[in-house]
């Protein structure tokens, strides 16, 4: 039965393991900046639930404050971030529709802040 | 008793594992930040909540458990919390939801 | 296995060399930091990896269990990160002071500025 | 399947650091550096680095992603410059590379026990380190006994480095913050609208410190110590000042405060290693300090210990608190 329980473990790992795969593909992405911190976000919590599973898989389960300590690491990342949103305009955070870099590179950007 | 808790914890650690998918194909196919960022908050709770409860079964009354109650606890609170200042500033910072054209919709 | 058997080392050198090019290529100050960061984290893998130990389990004792991972690098590296970052640190606090009497961090610029004085 | 995982990991890392070399924009680039820390802090879960993992999530997903944020947001967001002869560049670095491969050809395959770096001290570490020391945790007996000079070292630096930003940055423009609140045209109940996130806060910061409270006491037994223990602590304060500001955050506890602590635990570290060479031993050699060998090393692993993660602490506080000063993060 154990190996049964394994399998299971493996087979979640793997699932959560796409989903990171996903969140990481939307941080990169884009578009807009809000879009990569929920990303991040989602990314972290994704990371959490897969420390527990393979403490599980790993047959030592006593290792979870780490993934305890990954979320609360997470959650002061996410609202760190929000107070450095906080009154800067919108379109300051707007990734350029083009993911090119090069293009990015040559066109003139938005003036410094303030 | 032994299979009834491991067919538990199996449909347990899978429904989570499927909230998840879900999640992850919402943030992924969604079209504007606010319409993923519903599919990510509203899954991520379901989806840890489930899978830990599957641990839970797995792990029996040991410290191990009590761990999973406390990352449970902390994982309720600060992912809604986290999801609704992210919507609360990209809306102070001048993101509009903005309606879907009607195809779409 | 065979992938495997090299696989992080090569992954390793891949983090390293692309943390290489970004502190090279690029001439903004902050991500020219985290490039170096990029750098450092690819040193800290290389370490780990060595540690593993095929079949081994996390250096804490439990008993009835006689394969452990090497501990050794683990320590070393634990160390490295803390100090790493409080490197970082230090190289952030330059660059807000380069900010703050060039009023950029491009080095670009800086450049230009050091040649017009 | 172990391997599996590992390989997928490690793929997500290459990714991520691709696309940090790509994006232009700052923040994005200090998003993905925290996903790029978190996965390898995964990573190292994987290959049974739990101290590692642990000290990684903190130190380089917390404080690091903490920091360069409030370095991008008191200069500039945006990368401006192009590439700088990235033909040239790519070269080089393809060369290196190569040549760095080419020296992996050599190494022992991963995980193979028979590799020569598990044949000379470790064998002794993993064996004796439960009789001499006492301690299940490995890692922690050697970080703080067997190599307790060592890991005095690192104290330093970091106690340096703390020294370094405060002499380089210190805390000014705060008198300024006002003028430059209204400047921005923040009001001031803009807090108030995150009732929910202050809350939330609030009922978090005695949780944190209490769970670095315990992983500090609990290094002994699991993963964790004084170096962890510390950033958990600071990152308690980090969350206050988010919530609350800077100014009532330097009423709790003030930057010279702050000093005296982190001297101070540098002082335990270094008067430890002074009372066991009064009481007879080596420098650092804690089995003089009782009379069982024992106790000895138990009383020493937790003072220095103590040290470690009261010097940690302050330091990381009194970073945050002068990169802060400078207002890229609203508080």
């Amino acid at each position: 039965m154990p190996e049964l329980m394994n399998s299971v473990y493996a087979g979640a790992s793997l699932a959560l393991l796409a989903v990171m795969g996903t969140t990481i593909v939307r941080a990169i992405l884009g578009p807009s900046a809000f879009d990569r911190v929920l990303a991040a976000n989602m990314f972290g919590t994704k990371t959490v639930l897969l420390l527990s599973l393979l403490g599980f898989l790993s047959g030592r389960p006593d290792f979870l404050d780490i993934a305890l300590v990954y979320a609360l690491v997470n959650f002061l990342s996410t609202i760190a971030v929000l107070r450095f949103f906080e009154g800067r305009p919108h379109s300051e955070l707007q990734q350029s529709p083009d993911a090119d870099p090069d293009a990015n590179h040559s066109t003139p950007t938005t003036a410094m802040e303030e | 008793m032994e299979t009834f808790l491991i067919l538990a914890s199996t449909l347990c650690i899978s429904i989570g594992v499927f909230l998840g998918i879900t999640g992850a194909v919402g943030i992924f196919r969604m079209p504007n930040f606010f319409t993923r960022l519903h599919a990510a908050s509203v899954t991520d709770s379901g989806c840890a909540s489930m899978l830990l409860f599957g641990l839970m079964l797995q792990s029996g009354f040991t410290v191990a458990t009590v761990k999973l109650c406390f990352i449970l606890f902390f994982l309720l609170i600060s992912s809604p919390t986290a999801g609704h200042a992210l919507s609360k500033t990209a809306l102070s910072c001048g993101a509009q939801p903005t309606p879907l054209p009607r195809e779409e919709r | 296995m065979n992938i495997g058997a090299h696989y992080n080392y090569w992954v390793a050198i891949f983090l390293m060399m692309t943390g290489f090019y970004v502190v090279i290529t690029h001439g903004n100050l902050i991500k020219k930091l985290v490039g170096l960061n990029l750098f450092t984290t690819s040193v800290f893998i290389l370490y780990i990896s060595l540690a593993k130990v095929k079949g081994g389990t996390a250096p804490i004792l439990v008993p009835g269990v006689e394969v452990y991972s090497n501990p050794l690098p683990h320590v070393l590296i634990l160390t490295a990160i803390v100090v790493g970052v409080a490197t970082t640190a230090v190289g952030l606090a330059l660059v807000l002071l380069i900010y703050d009497r060039y009023g950029t961090i491009e080095e670009d610029e800086i450049r230009l500025k050091d040649d017009s004085l | 399947m172990e391997l599996i995982i590992d390989i997928t990991l490690l793929t997500f890392l290459g990714l991520t650091a691709l696309a940090i070399n790509r994006i232009d924009k700052l923040f994005c680039v200090i998003m993905l550096s925290g996903i790029y820390s978190l996965l390898c802090a995964s990573l190292f879960v994987t290959m049974d680095a739990v101290d590692v993992a642990f000290t990684e999530a903190a130190v380089g997903t917390g404080i690091a992603t903490v920091l360069l944020l409030s370095t991008i947001g008191a200069t500039e967001t945006e990368q401006r410059s192009a590439p700088h002869r990235p033909l040239f560049a790519l070269l080089v670095v393809c060369v290196t590379g190569a040549i760095l491969v080419y020296g992996t050809m050599d190494m022992p395959a991963f995980g193979d026990p028979n590799a020569p770096i598990h044949q000379h001290v470790a064998p002794r570490y993993v064996q004796q380190s439960q009789h001499e020391i006492g301690s299940d945790n490995i890692v922690t007996s050697i970080l703080s006994s067997y190599r307790g000079f060592d890991t005095l070292g690192e104290t330093v630096v970091i106690f340096t480095a703390g020294l370094a930003v405060v002499g380089l940055i210190g805390f000014r423009g705060m008198q300024k913050f006002g003028d430059r609140q209204r400047a921005a045209g923040v009001t001031q109940n803009e807090m108030e609208q995150h009732l929910v996130l202050r809350i939330v806060i609030k009922m978090f910061i005695p949780l944190i410190l209490l769970f670095a409270l315990y992983v500090q006491f609990h290094g002994d037994f699991g993963p964790g110590g004084g170096f962890q223990a510390g950033v958990i602590f600071a990152s308690a304060f980090i969350f206050y000042t988010l919530m609350s500001g800077l100014d009532a955050a330097m009423r709790v506890v003030s930057p010279r405060t702050l000093s005296y602590i982190a001297a101070l635990g540098v002082l335990l570290y270094g008067g430890v290693g002074i009372a066991t060479m009064l009481m007879g031993g080596n420098y650092l050699a804690y089995n003089v300090l009782r009379h069982d060998p024992l106790h000895g090393q138990h009383l020493g692993i937790f003072l220095i210990e103590v040290g470690v993660g009261t010097t940690v602490f302050s330091v990381m506080v009194l970073i945050f608190f002068a990169f802060s000063s400078r207002k890229g993060l609203r508080q």
